[in-house]
């Protein structure tokens, strides 16, 4: 490898990794500040203005960073920076808009399911690292909810693979493929169609736990436990852990829309090459949208929380029957299909 | 011919011959002093990986090694006793020598405060000596004694707190289990013999053809050898005696029950591997059948594995359960490689499935060293009576997060390179083995988050404030595993192609192993 | 038929000796099975050991002129049997110490009462 | 070179250290910004119980047994099933291998 392409990996990396750093945390905030208004506006309040968040962590930056006394401070400390630096660096492997990934070959679909498992790990090591017991009966349940809606996500992306690669298609799990083979377009006849609808929906409704929001918030649960795993947390600390709780709504979003939805409008207006990137940047921020709209906000605003063992029982029978579902669907779809074809 | 290169010709018999014989010496030297009988066992084992790691290099380059015992122009054919040395035995020596190793560094401060230790490291040198022998042999009743060393030697160091009914119990419960094994492995040979008039593997595997005698001998040595290994549901041995044995030795008879796996995939690959193809009836190659035989039984220790583990209060009892899922793994990787033999995504799993024996030496061992190192400086077996330890143990947290990570095979972690080659490949075969998979890697993770929280954080008790940190060999003992840990997971290459890739195709050419020495002879 | 005895006894001696292990409570009982299996392995092997009309193979008393009859019978099956025996008198030792260690400590050889190892 | 490559995907640890290791340094410097400081050895270093009285760390202490209740309450049919399995008898170890080795020798034997 000579220099300059050192060079250029070396530069990629750092304005790469700077620039999506940026990008998350700037839109992760302002789709918190949608979601917030929404919300309110669904449940005839006012609520606070669009650039609440960004006040919100402006004002945690000059509050006390208070560490309690039961706490064990090198990993309180350290865990919130962890958690947001896992979080942005998954937005590296992901599709962002008309552009490809930064990294398409350094990580894939799997790689990506178990990043997503990072910014759950430090909620739940902060929560027990806080030696109060509200924190630590809401890090359980936030442990308790990663198994069970880690079930049924599994099902999800593995699906999606074996159907590409029944497709004849090769390196299945990397993230250019998936964007580039849309998996509408990779169905044989209505069950598969169906299959993948139905595995859509499980991963809209695996979304609200991923992000811990109501019904599956029960490790925050304000109301009877006090804001649960963080409920020790101020100042810098919890700022960490807010700009984490944003970045993971685009992370999850665009991990949808990339499995999905990975249809740009450039190319079907036949644009040139810079309208064509800022009409599929806006484009991608609206299905962004969309996505939070459908998964987070209308969902949080019309069902009241879950208790912890209801929602383990929710992802393990009911939704994972209902991928297996799908699975078996998208599996029977071009065997079917081809049934009638030949006969 | 200079001494290098007679050490190196005589080097196999050398790996088995310096462990025994150090063995009994061992309570000799011991009674010079304390001090000098810990650094002879270390020396000694230091000994036998250089020869280890001579035999490598030289097996890498130049291929497989037979070494004959005995008279080498006697006419009478294979009434001798062979060793055959190739890639795969290679690795698992290699893999050996670490955890024996370790495992003396760690017992240095672990049990220094003990008696009767010049016996513990006899017996210790007797199990390395076993898993050595049993990796590097090339005839199957050699295999058998020194299956029936490991059994033998295992069980006296697993009831080494002898004072404790319950590690009496665990000793007698893998002793009936071991034994009861082995005979149906001697009965297996027995019938092997009946019917080829041969013990040696190359012979029997280029003679066998599957007949019906051939196919119950296949049952009972996947079955007795899958019992040894810790398959589900003959793994109830497996929670019980790694549970109650000094964490030190967990290591070693780790290091038994993975040459028990080596043996496995020498039966299946090497053995059975002409006729693997043969075509039973409904008209389904005998492959897929064996192939789906030992997924079903991985998945369910997987399964058992994670699920009995979330449940545990007893810590080295509770990482002897992740051990069986962790296991389940590799058979897992095996089986459809096995099933899917012949295919590109086979060598693929094959290859996870090698590296995983590594990597679950290395996660479940600095696991269990950690856990000791708990015991050590609480005197505490249940989860329900530690908290707060982070606060005096700040580089056994460390470790132990390592090791969590590890298991649990979270990136960037050696844990999450073998996952990852078992997940990308053994979904082509059938979607849900690696939903299944991916699945028991999360419940690993909540399993050992739940023992970092009870161990390491939460508020401080009164009864372990005057805890402090783990001796210094304890610390290096688990420093290096972990530093492995990293490695492994930061250049999976640098492994994959100098020792597994070779490993795999050593399994696959089965017909290079039985060539030289049935051509050769 | 009368060539098959030796086989069935042998495929008897194991089920008896799985039976005394599996269904007997007594550990020393249970010590018997293993030990009833062994023997039956045993006497397998050297069942395998018996060649119609075989020369004994000592070198020295072989017919002369000849150096190796096809019909001289190979010691192997002996030779594995003595190692097996050997094998199974440690591993017997040491269970029956076992036992003995186990009854002080629990006080029983009910083999149902021990189990504090469970679940 | 760094990359593991599967066939169907592949991973690059080195590559993703690099990534974390840039944003770790970006918000380590932006987290300086915030204030450290905090009124150590008052009412607010205690742990957040509602108002409550703070027990004893004994008492406060969440003992491993009784975590993730949530999971093995919605699972209770199964662990009655799994634990009831393991009975600790050693008779029972070697039923288990005995059954299996049946039901493998049943299913090599048909075929």
């Amino acid at each position: 490898m000579d220099v300059r392409a050192l060079s250029e990996i070396g530069l990629r990396i750092v304005f790469g990794s700077l620039g999506l750093a940026a990008f998350g945390i700037f839109f992760g905030l302002v789709y918190k500040g949608i979601d917030r208004k929404l919300s309110a506006h669904m449940q005839g309040r006012i609520g606070p203005p669009f650039r609440q968040p960004f006040r919100d962590v402006a004002k945690l930056f000059v509050k006390e960073n208070i560490v309690p006394d039961h706490a064990i401070p090198w990993i309180f400390n350290l865990i919130p920076l962890v958690g947001l630096i896992g979080t942005l660096s998954i937005l590296v492997y992901l599709p962002l808009g008309g552009f490809p990934p930064l990294f398409s070959s350094g990580g894939d679909l799997i790689v990506v399911l178990y990043l997503l498992i990072i910014p759950s790990l430090c909620l739940v090591i902060g929560g027990f690292s806080s030696g109060s017991p509200y924190a630590i009966v809401g890090a359980q349940r936030e442990m308790a909810t990663m198994i069970a809606y880690e079930f049924p996500f599994a099902i999800l992306v593995i699906t999606i693979a074996w159907n590409l690669l029944q497709k004849g298609v090769t390196e299945v799990f990397s993230f250019s493929t998936i964007a580039s083979t849309p998996v509408w377009n990779q169905v044989a006849g209505p069950l598969g169609f169906i299959g993948f609808a139905i595995l859509l929906v499980v991963l809209l409704l695996v979304t609200p736990a991923e992000l811990s929001k109501i019904p599956f918030d029960s490790a925050e649960a304000e109301t009877e436990l006090a804001g649960g795993l963080l409920v020790e947390y101020s100042g810098r600390n919890l700022a960490m852990f807010y700009l984490t709780d944003g970045v993971k709504t685009v992370v999850m979003a665009s991990i949808i829309v990339a499995l999905f939805f990975p249809y740009n409008l450039s190319a079907l207006l036949g644009l040139g090459t810079y309208e064509g990137m800022i009409i599929d940047v806006v484009f991608f921020l609206f299905k962004v949208f969309l996505v939070v709209l459908f998964s987070v906000t209308l969902i949080r605003v019309s069902i009241a929380r879950l208790k912890i063992d209801q929602i383990v029982y929710t992802y393990w029978i009911p939704l994972t029957l209902a991928s297996l579902v799908g699975l078996i669907l998208v599996m029977w779809d071009s065997v079917i299909m081809n049934f009638f074809t030949t006969a | 011919m200079t001494v290098l290169e007679a050490l190196l010709q005589h080097s196999p018999a050398l790996i088995i011959a310096i462990p025994l014989l150090s063995a009994f010496l061992l309570p000799l030297v011991s009674r010079i002093h304390a001090k000098v009988r810990d650094v002879f066992a270390l020396v000694m084992l230091g000994v036998t990986s250089c020869f280890v790691g001579l035999l490598a290099s030289d097996v890498l380059s130049h291929g497989p090694r037979i070494y004959i015992f005995g008279a080498q122009n006697l006419r009478v054919p294979l009434v001798r006793i062979l060793f055959e040395v190739d890639s795969m035995g290679v690795f698992m020596a290699i893999i050996t020598m670490m955890l024996a190793i370790i495992a003396v560094i760690y017992s240095w401060s672990f049990l220094h405060q003990e008696d009767g230790l010049d016996k513990y490291y006899t017996l210790l040198l007797l199990v390395v000596t076993s898993a050595l022998g049993m990796e590097l042999t090339g005839d199957i009743f050699n295999f058998f004694v020194f299956l029936e060393i490991s059994c033998i030697a295992s069980c006296a160091l697993i009831a080494f707190w002898v004072t404790e009914g319950e590690a009496l119990e665990a000793a007698f419960k893998y002793i009936v289990v071991s034994s009861i094994g082995a005979l149906f492995v001697l009965f297996a040979i027995g019938i092997f013999y009946a019917q080829y008039n041969a013990l040696n593997i190359a012979t029997l595997a280029h003679l066998l053809l599957f007949t019906f005698l051939d196919k119950i001998a296949l049952v009972i040595l996947l079955v007795s050898l899958g019992m040894k290994a810790g398959l589900a549901p003959m793994h109830m041995w497996l929670p019980d005696s790694y549970g109650r044995a000094p964490p030190s030795i967990v290591l070693i008879i780790m290091s038994a029950t993975l040459a028990s796996f080596y043996g496995l995939l020498r039966v299946v690959f090497t053995f059975y591997g002409n006729v693997l193809t043969t075509s039973l009836r409904f008209s389904l190659p005998a492959h897929v059948v064996i192939g789906w035989i030992l997924i079903a039984l991985a998945i369910v220790s997987i399964l058992i594995g994670v699920i009995m583990a979330l449940v545990q209060t007893d810590l080295l009892r509770l990482i002897g359960y992740a051990a069986v899922a962790e296991i389940g793994y590799m058979f897992l990787a095996v089986g459809a490689s096995i099933a899917a033999l012949g295919t590109s995504y086979a060598t693929v799993a094959l290859q996870g499935g090698v590296l995983h024996i590594l990597n679950d030496a290395v996660d479940i061992g600095l696991l269990f060293l950690v856990a000791g190192a708990i015991y050590y400086v609480t005197k505490k077996r249940s989860l329900d009576d530690l908290s707060g330890l982070a606060r005096t143990m700040k580089f056994t947290t460390v470790f132990f997060i390592i090791g969590l990570l590890a298991v649990a095979g979270m990136p960037p972690l050696n844990g999450f390179t073998s996952k990852f080659l078992i997940y990308e490949s053994v979904y082509q075969l059938n979607p849900i083995l690696s939903i299944i998979a991916l699945l028991g890697s999360i419940l690993l993770l909540a399993i050992f988050v739940k023992v970092l929280y009870a161990a390491f954080l939460g508020p401080e008790l009164p009864g372990l404030k005057d805890v402090k940190e783990a001796p210094k060999s304890m610390l290096l003992a688990m420093g290096f595993l972990a530093g492995l840990a990293i490695f492994i997971g930061l250049f999976p290459n640098l492994l994959l192609d100098t020792l597994v890739k070779p490993a795999v195709s050593a399994l696959l050419d089965h017909a290079q192993y039985i060539s030289m020495v049935v051509g050769g002879l | 038929m009368i060539e098959y005895i030796p086989f069935i006894a042998v495929v008897a001696m194991i089920l008896i000796g799985l039976y005394a292990v599996v269904f007997r409570r007594n550990l020393i009982k249970i010590v018997i099975g293993i030990s009833i299996i062994e023997s039956g392995v045993n006497l397998f092997l050297i069942m395998l050991g018996y060649r119609e009309g075989g020369v004994a193979p000592i070198f020295t008393s072989l017919p002369p002129g000849t150096t190796y009859p096809p019909e001289m019978v190979l010691p192997v099956p002996q030779a594995l049997t003595l190692t097996s025996i050997v094998i199974g008198v440690a591993v017997l030792a040491l269970m029956l110490s076992l036992v003995m260690h186990i009854y002080r400590k629990y006080g029983t050889l009910d083999v149902r009462k021990i189990r504090r190892l469970k679940e | 070179m760094f990359t593991l490559e599967s066939g169907s995907g592949f991973w690059n640890p080195i590559l993703w250290i690099l990534v974390l290791l840039i944003t770790f340094l970006l918000f380590y410097g932006i987290r300086g910004f915030g204030k450290s400081t905090y009124k150590k050895g008052t009412e607010q270093t205690k742990a957040f119980l509602s108002g409550n009285k703070e027990p004893s760390p004994e008492e406060m202490h969440i003992k491993a047994s009784n975590l993730y209740w949530g999971f093995t309450t919605s699972m209770k049919s199964l662990y009655s099933v799994l634990r009831k399995m393991h009975t600790g008898n050693t008779s029972d170890y070697i039923l288990w291998f005995v059954l299996v080795l049946a039901v493998l020798l049943l299913i090599l034997g048909v075929m």
